[in-house]
């Protein structure tokens, strides 16, 4: 192997050089009257893959369910597929290949905050539309976004009222991975628990950084926190940090008697990579559970488990929904069904048609809200059970109306204007 | 809230009422007693539903729990006027859902004449819905039920919870019982513990003060953890002024105080223990972390940047294995975490062979540039497990490895962590002995040492080499298989969690010394463990704080020690 | 012997007593020890070079030649003593200070920047430009490059000028090691094993050079190849397990026992 | 001895085709003339093929920001490549030049924010993640004092320069007079980077934390969208680099150079001659990091987002892998080097279709992965030395 000679590693040197700019040479094929383009934009690699593949995944079934029934306004979707490689820089540099080289409709993407915030002015700039199916900070209102998962006040708050009036909690252990989501749903959750009393010396808040696997002292410190009882932890934990946290947790000798805990970022997807046992009776609040007994909602888990067994998906049929899941499938829906009632792909109409839209989604019936870029969504608190899916024992009376802008964090109700749309914006790109 | 309170009450009232009405049966508790029990749960009338909770509660049959559990989480049905248990649910093509029945006593599935399961469209069968107050006394009762339960962790955890605010009653009489007979101290040690604190709610400082001072020096003198909130909180409106007869305040205020004290005394001396021991816990999982690295980085001068990825193998190794055994939560099968161990290894190793066959071996004269070459093999490595197993992988920890030891009072050393810390040990002492003390090992550090020499007088280097990387790589792969048991799998868990700090501890504690591997390891886990809890002022230190001043430590102590603890004696790996 | 009346005489000249020695001596060593792991390296109660000598070290395998040249030119520190040098205590100073005083120093292995050819390996000798500045903005001058190819005519390197110093052969590598040595123009020359790895006319070449030397330079010259030093014919120091055994001129010593013993005798 | 041996079979290999030693300068040369290729591709074809709408505007913005990165390349160059010293703390002097320049931006950008008591506005990125207390009025906030300095540019383009190269030389000074070398200074760069990191992501710091630095507006006045605003910054870079380039081919040909190398080459040695070495390193170190901040400031305003991730630890590893695709220890290999690694890793990282397979975008590992290793096992020398080959092939050709 070593013994190359000159002339075949300067062959090899030619070929590759030759391949390179070949490639680049290739174009992108501009899509013919008879498709549509959209964008997927998920990290398919890197720390936030964990998350966003199955996000990715969802949203090409809901393109192939589209399709197979003759597609948006006759035209078939074609998905550009792109890897942002969990980079935020390289997220906004995708979100400009997939608007002004591969011209899309429109685009799904986007988990972290960062994420959304690096490609949010490359959406404004060029007046495109993204889907953003995950819950998040609020405290943002874009009118070329289209939130279609929860805000503080559709998960959070419920949240935090659900332990103190059915589990009785009066001490809370807010726990979070530092960045900005868990440090604002602190903030809600603060302010909240403030207005219903509770005194300052009966909240702790504590962040760890990114990735962060050795929870021994904190779990000390939540056991002491918790020994008069009464007590239970919220927990904003991110990605990889879970595992060792619920472990740890358990390995101490603390239960979800002693001390349950409320998770904002665990869900169907994430109890895969647990040890389920040991959590067994701690909770989540969301807005979807895989367990919700609907036909719907069933026919989309099978469909889902079918197509990732189909297309060779890691996991296979062992694969679940969660909350993210059925948001990411809905939105395309809810493009779709925007698109129709513009009878246009021009962002400026079709978002004028999402406003106050009612769909169906796997979860069952939601609604846009009319002036808002979010979601109407009903809230359920589910708790975790053995074989990793949510027994379902709390559900809201009807949809929640979402507040972009948390009413604790703004309680003299002036919010910043919306930012982005097509209002004096001399290069709308599409 | 108040209104909790009043249903409450009224539990409480039918409680005693129904207690006298069901003492002479529960001596029996005859199956009759509890399915007619369990029916009266479905009854119309709340308060039949109430006194029939409190009446299962009694009985202290064990399988009780479970109904009462089923009938808070409402899974409990009426069906043709018999409660049935319906966990599972199944659905045909069309979506249609169907129960399968169970009894709800012995948990067995209902058979049909024909001895068929029973299996009923869910529209038939009528929900027991359950009001928040009911499913709120019925997880009262189910703790009540553990106080008799066999096993001494439900019997520990009942009367844990009996004693939690705002207490159970009832459960006085049992405490009492169990606080002075129970086979297990430390049943005896809680039981105790929660009888007192429900008599220190049920005692006013105002009233009796005596008996109320009495409990307070009590709960001092155990230390009790779970009376230390209650007591700062009485201390502080105490100190706030409470409507006391002078010399009672005084007296109060001495007794609360010592009692805190001493309660807080022992908590800190626990806490410090308990911080030692995690520092000694982080530190062997470092040490397991950079031994591989100690080999192939400090023996071999390789800068492996795949290394983290060479654990990341080890642990899907393990994951790989616990697939093959088909163990599952329902399934325990512990056996298969016994077979992972030489699985990893021999995988890892497997790899690192690869790896040196094909890339490392044209690198030893140039580590700078091994460097890059692994780092170009750890992104290969990591998408290739992610392409074949996905992120979301979950490893079970084998049965024996969940919980923990309870060493002193309020001190826990979970079993996870010691079994890590023993590996650790054992693998410090085979690299020991088989570098000092075998054939191979000599041949090992001649070839380290001096290359051409070695060749010269008939080591064959090569293999020398390949075997020594591949036994490195193979110790990462342990270190994987071991924090299957503390941490998360990801493919890409090596670039995030491992490289760094491996590198960290290897160069502090001085390249090519496998005492300061483990003398650095150990520092810094100590270190960081000690100085996460601190607090300076308001200011609490905590994890992100911790990790920087740790850091900020290390970059000082490379500049006391510029070639780290244990400088290395021979002319290994300047680069 | 001649020894203890040299020492005898090196006490009473101490720098420390007398300002005599600054006039006598350029370098004085006194009472350096140098102890490695509890072996004692090197034990030197006193030791004199004085202005414009040439002093040849002599002394078998691990007798503490090469550490005495290291506690001179810094790269040890000595566990005890001083070493004196012009007139001032230099035991404390760093290399590049002792260096800059003027001490210059060739490695018993030559050490030649490898990726500089030699013409570079020799414009970094020239003496008096240490400075960052200087080194940024300023170049050789006529003058200097003069001078450059001069010696390396002299040592026969003038055709290998443009040639990276790795591809030059062991003696060539000797040879630029020793013109750079010289080019810098030290009070002091520090000359590790000149001969080694040499033929026998490259040998005699490098005796006449250093011989040369001597007129405006004092050197001390490390050696094993006894017919080397006899062609330097100079005042000889024998050390032997780190301590002085024998000092004179070569003549006198050959006829030592102690030391036919210390180098025979094993 | 691969390479070696590489160089002697390409000197039996000339030698056979009759061309003689000074051969080898001609190679030089032309490497030499790669550099000044690159950048008049770089000057007059990029915007006549913009202007001439035969590339996007996002494709000169994206060659833009992979300049910015090649400045960081050179810096890394001059201080690893010739002086032997593997910094690992590149991607933090970048980022400390890219948060100068992201202040800056931040304070004139975004939709109108909250005033503050002092009369500051709050830049909106700030403002989101503002840790103020709850049940403090938004407006109770101050903008933090060291936020008020970069208020305007000139202040920034110095402070820009001057913070990463104050930083330097404090880590340059008590590394090198301790004399911490080789892999153990990497490692200490490497830790002062990951605990600046960690303190810049901290969402209590007052820096925006990890959601970074956002809603840039506008320049000196300039829209940040306006396409001319964009090429013009294009532009701004490319002679930057240049500038750089420049400037540090003029350290690499002084005598500094040559000390430099004979650092890399033997330190001790050098330290009998009478240097100190520490002097000539620190000032390589802080001319690196100086280097890293000025493609940090030129970075921010191109990407329009300026997060803690371009600190993280594998960010410059990365950068020691352009220089090493490169060619470690030339220039222009350094420039060479991040443009293609960059380009690459933009390219792969889209599905498409290639032919008859379909690439998938999660495979961009692979070929990365491969590249690395491939470009250590075959062509230690990197691309420069590649194409010094390929050239020499070429011309021989032309002479047989």
């Amino acid at each position: 192997m070593l013994r190359f000679t000159l002339k075949l590693r300067g062959i090899i040197a030619i070929g590759m050089l030759l391949l390179a700019v070949g490639m680049f040479g290739a174009g992108h094929v501009n899509a013919g009257d008879h498709e549509v383009k959209i964008g997927v934009l998920h990290s398919l690699s890197g720390t936030m893959a964990i998350s966003e593949t199955s996000l990715k995944d969802v949203v090409l079934m809901a393109v192939e369910e589209i399709n197979a029934a003759g597609g948006v306004m006759g035209k078939q979707i074609e998905p550009v597929v792109v890897d942002p490689a969990s980079d935020w820089d390289l997220f906004a540099e995708k979100a400009k290949d997939l608007i002004i080289k591969d011209e899309v409709a429109t685009v799904f993407g986007c988990w972290t905050s960062v994420s959304r915030k690096s490609v949010l002015p490359v959406f404004e700039e060029h007046n495109a539309l993204l889907f953003y199916p995950v819950q998040y900070e609020g405290e943002e209102q874009s009118l070329n976004v289209f939130y279609t998962a929860a805000t503080p006040n559709q998960q959070l708050v419920p949240a935090a009222e659900y332990m103190m009036e059915e589990i009785g909690a009066k001490k809370f252990y807010l726990l979070g991975t530092d960045y900005v989501f868990p440090r604002t749903a602190n903030k809600v959750l603060k302010a909240f628990l403030k207005t219903k009393g509770v005194p300052d010396e009966n909240i702790v808040e504590e962040y760890t950084p990114f990735h962060h696997q050795d929870y021994q002292t904190i779990v000390g410190k939540i056991k002491k926190f918790a020994a008069g009882g009464d007590a239970c932890v919220l927990s904003t934990i991110n990605g990889d940090s879970n595992v060792p946290f619920y472990k740890e947790f358990a390995n101490q000798g603390l239960t979800s008697d002693d001390c349950p805990i409320m998770a904002f970022s665990v869900a169907e997807d994430e109890l895969r990579a647990m040890d389920v046992p040991p959590l067994v009776g701690h909770l989540a609040t969301w807005n979807y559970f895989q367990s919700i007994k609907t036909p719907e909602n069933k026919k989309f888990v099978k469909n889902f488990k079918a197509f990732c067994e189909r297309e060779n998906l890691p996991g296979g049929s062992k694969r679940v929904t969660d909350d993210p899941i059925e948001a990411a499938y809905f939105g395309v829906y809810v493009w779709k069904a925007a698109v129709e009632k513009a009878k246009s792909f021009e962002v400026d109409k079709v978002r004028d048609a999402v406003y106050g839209l009612e769909f169906d989604a796997p979860g069952g019936k939601k609604k846009m809200h009319a002036n808002n870029q979010h979601t109407l969504k009903p809230v359920y608190v589910g708790e975790i059970m053995k074989n990793g899916q949510f027994k379902i024992i709390y559900k809201s009376d009807g949809l929640v109306s979402p507040d972009s802008y948390s009413a604790y964090l703004h309680p003299d109700g002036n919010f910043p204007a919306p930012t982005g749309g097509p209002k004096g914006r001399t290069t709308a790109g599409m | 809230m108040q209104r909790v309170t009043l249903f409450y009450l009224i539990a409480l009232l039918f409680t005693s009422f129904s207690l006298s009405l069901a003492l002479p049966s529960s001596a029996q508790s005859s199956d009759e007693f509890i399915r007619a029990e369990v029916r009266n749960l479905a009854d119309e009338s709340r308060s039949i539903r109430k006194a029939a909770v409190m009446a299962l509660a009694k009985t202290g049959d064990m399988r009780v729990e479970a109904i009462l559990e089923s009938f808070k989480l409402g899974e409990l049905y009426l069906w043709s006027d018999v409660v049935v248990l319906c966990k599972e649910t199944f659905e045909d093509d069309d979506y249609n859902e169907f129960c399968r029945l169970v009894d709800v006593l012995t948990g067995e599935p209902m058979l049909d004449a024909g001895g068929k399961r029973y299996e009923i469209p869910i529209e038939e069968l009528e929900e027991i819905s359950v009001s928040r107050a009911e499913r709120k006394l019925a997880n009262n009762a189910k703790f009540l039920v553990r106080l008799s339960s066999p096993d001494n962790e439900i019997r520990m955890s009942g009367a844990k919870k009996c004693g939690d605010p705002p207490g159970i009653i009832e459960s006085v009489p049992q405490l009492e019982q169990m606080s002075a007979h129970d086979s297990v101290k430390k049943i005896r040690y809680i039981a105790k513990e929660s009888l007192l604190l429900i008599r220190l709610n049920q005692t006013s400082l105002e009233k009796d003060a005596e008996p109320h001072l009495a409990i307070v020096s009590e709960l001092g003198n155990m230390k009790s953890m779970r009376g230390l909130p209650r007591l700062q909180e009485t201390y502080h409106e105490l100190s706030a002024g409470l409507a006391l007869p002078e010399a009672t305040e005084e007296e109060a205020t001495n007794t609360y105080k010592f009692a805190i004290d001493q309660i807080n005394g022992y908590q800190s001396f626990v806490g410090g223990i308990g911080n030692i021991f995690r520092g000694l816990s982080l530190g062997s999982v470092l040490i397991l972390m950079a031994l591989g690295l100690a080999i192939t980085f400090g023996l071999m001068g390789v800068i492996n940047m795949a290394h983290g990825e060479l654990m990341m193998i080890g642990a899907y190794a393990t994951f790989e294995m616990q697939r093959v055994f088909g163990h599952t939560p329902d399934n325990p099968s512990d056996l298969y975490y016994v077979a992972a161990l030489p699985v990893a290894f021999l995988t890892a190793a497997f790899v690192g062979y690869l790896i040196e066959i094909s890339v490392v071996r044209h690198l030893y004269r140039r580590p700078l540039e091994s460097l890059l070459a692994t780092w170009g093999i750890g992104l290969i490595l990591i998408q290739v497990v992610r392409i074949r197993y996905g992120d979301n992988i979950g490893v079970n920890a084998p049965t024996w490895a969940r919980g923990g030891l309870e060493v002193m009072q309020d001190l826990i050393v979970p079993y996870s962590r010691c079994f890590i810390i023993v590996l650790c040990g054992l693998c410090v002492l085979l690299i020991y002995y088989l570098m000092n003390h075998t054939k191979l090992g000599l041949r090992m550090r001649a070839t380290m040492q001096n290359r051409n020499m070695a060749n010269s007088v008939g080591v064959n280097t090569q293999r020398v080499d390949r075997y020594t990387f591949a036994f490195g790589s193979g110790i990462a792969g342990v270190a994987g298989y071991a924090w299957t048991l503390i941490g998360g799998v990801t493919p890409d868990m090596g670039q995030t969690n491992f490289i760094i700090d491996s590198f960290l501890v290897v160069v502090t504690g001085g390249v090519g010394e496998l005492i300061g591997v483990i003398c650095a390891g150990l520092g810094i886990g100590v270190l960081t463990k000690v100085i996460e809890p601190m607090t300076i002022g308001p200011f609490v230190v905590g994890a992100i704080w911790a990790k920087i001043l740790l850091l900020l430590i290390i970059v000082g102590f490379i500049q006391f020690k510029p070639a780290g603890l244990f400088s290395p004696k021979g002319r290994l790996s300047d680069v | 012997m001649d020894q203890t009346q040299r020492t005898a005489e090196y006490k009473e000249y101490s720098p420390r007593e007398s300002r005599l020695s600054e006039e006598r001596y350029l370098l004085f060593l006194e009472d350096i020890t140098a102890v490695f792991d509890g072996f004692k390296a090197l034990d030197v109660q006193a030791l004199g070079i004085e202005h414009n000598e040439l002093r040849v070290i002599i002394g078998p395998n691990g007798a503490g030649k090469t550490t005495l040249c290291d506690v001179v030119s810094g790269k040890t520190r000595p566990t005890t003593g001083y070493v004196f040098f012009d007139g001032a205590d230099i035991t404390h100073l760093t290399e590049e200070e002792i260096a800059l005083r003027g001490i210059g120093r060739k490695f018993q292995t030559p050490t030649v920047f490898d990726s500089l050819t030699t013409f570079e390996n020799m414009e970094l000798a020239l003496p008096g430009q240490y400075r960052l500045w200087s080194n940024l903005f300023g170049s050789t001058t006529k003058v200097q490059e003069e001078r450059i190819l001069e010696i390396l005519e002299r040592v026969g390197l003038i055709d290998e000028s443009h040639r990276e110093a790795k591809y030059l052969s062991h003696g060539q590598r000797q040879w630029l090691a020793i013109s750079t040595l010289i080019l810098s123009n030290p009070k002091l020359l520090l000359v590790d094993e000149p001969a080694a790895g040499l033929t026998d006319a490259e040998t005699a070449l490098t005796a006449e050079l250093l011989l040369e030397l001597k007129d405006d330079h004092t050197l001390i010259v490390i050696e094993h190849d006894m017919d080397f030093v006899r062609q330097l014919d100079s005042f000889v120091t024998v050390l032997n397990e780190g301590i002085i055994m024998a000092e004179g001129m070569m003549r006198e010593v050959q006829q030592d026992g102690e030391v036919i013993e210390a180098y025979l005798g094993r | 001895m691969f390479k070696d041996g590489a160089a002697k079979q390409l000197t039996d290999f000339l030698q056979a085709v009759g061309v003689q030693k000074q051969s080898t300068v001609t190679n030089h040369g032309i490497s030499f003339l790669v550099p000044w290729v690159l950048f008049f591709i770089g000057l007059v074809v990029i915007p006549v093929l913009y202007y001439a709408g035969l590339i996007t505007v996002g494709t000169v913005n994206m060659l833009g920001r992979y300049m910015a990165f090649a400045i960081v390349a050179v810096g890394l160059d001059l201080i690893w490549g010739y002086t032997g010293i593997l910094s690992l703390c590149q991607a933090f002097f970048f980022s400390l030049g890219g948060y100068a320049m992201g202040m800056y931006l931040a304070h004139h950008g975004g939709p109108e924010g909250i005033i503050d008591a002092n009369g500051w506005k709050i830049p909106a990125c700030l403002y989101v993640v503002y840790p103020y207390k709850v049940g403090e009025a938004p407006a109770d906030a101050l903008v933090p004092w060291f936020w008020k300095p970069f208020y305007t540019l000139p202040v920034t383009t110095i402070l820009g320069l001057l913070v990463p190269g104050l930083a330097a030389l404090a880590i340059g000074f008590v590394g090198f007079r301790s004399r911490v070398r080789g892999v153990y200074f990497a490692i200490l760069t490497q830790a002062i980077t990951v605990a600046g990191w960690l303190v810049f992501c901290m969402n209590n710091m007052k820096l925006c934390g990890t959601n970074g630095l956002t809603r840039f507006d506008r320049i000196a006045g300039f829209q940040l969208t306006n396409p001319n605003v964009k090429v013009s910054l294009y532009v701004i870079t490319l002679l930057a680099l240049a500038g750089v380039y420049l400037l540090c081919q003029h350290v690499v040909k002084s005598r500094v150079g040559r000390i430099l190398i004979a650092i890399r080459d033997d330190e001790p040695t050098l330290r009998f001659s009478g240097y100190k070495p520490y002097i000539y390193k620190l000032f390589a170190f802080c001319l690196a990091g100086m280097i890293a901040g000025l493609g940090g400031m030129l970075y921010a305003p191109q990407m329009g987002i300026f997060t803690p991730t371009n600190m993280e630890a594998s960010a410059s590893i990365l950068v020691v892998v352009w220089v090493a695709v490169g060619g470690r220890g030339a220039l222009s290999g350094a420039i060479l080097g991040a443009l293609t690694v960059n380009l690459l890793y933009n390219f792969f990282t889209s599905e498409k279709n290639l032919l008859i397979l379909t690439w998938k975008a999660e495979y961009w590992q692979f070929v990365l992965g491969s590249l690395f290793i491939g470009v250590v096992l075959l062509f230690p020398g990197g691309l420069i030395d590649l194409w010094r080959r390929l050239a020499g092939i070429i011309r021989q050709r032309a002479i047989i």
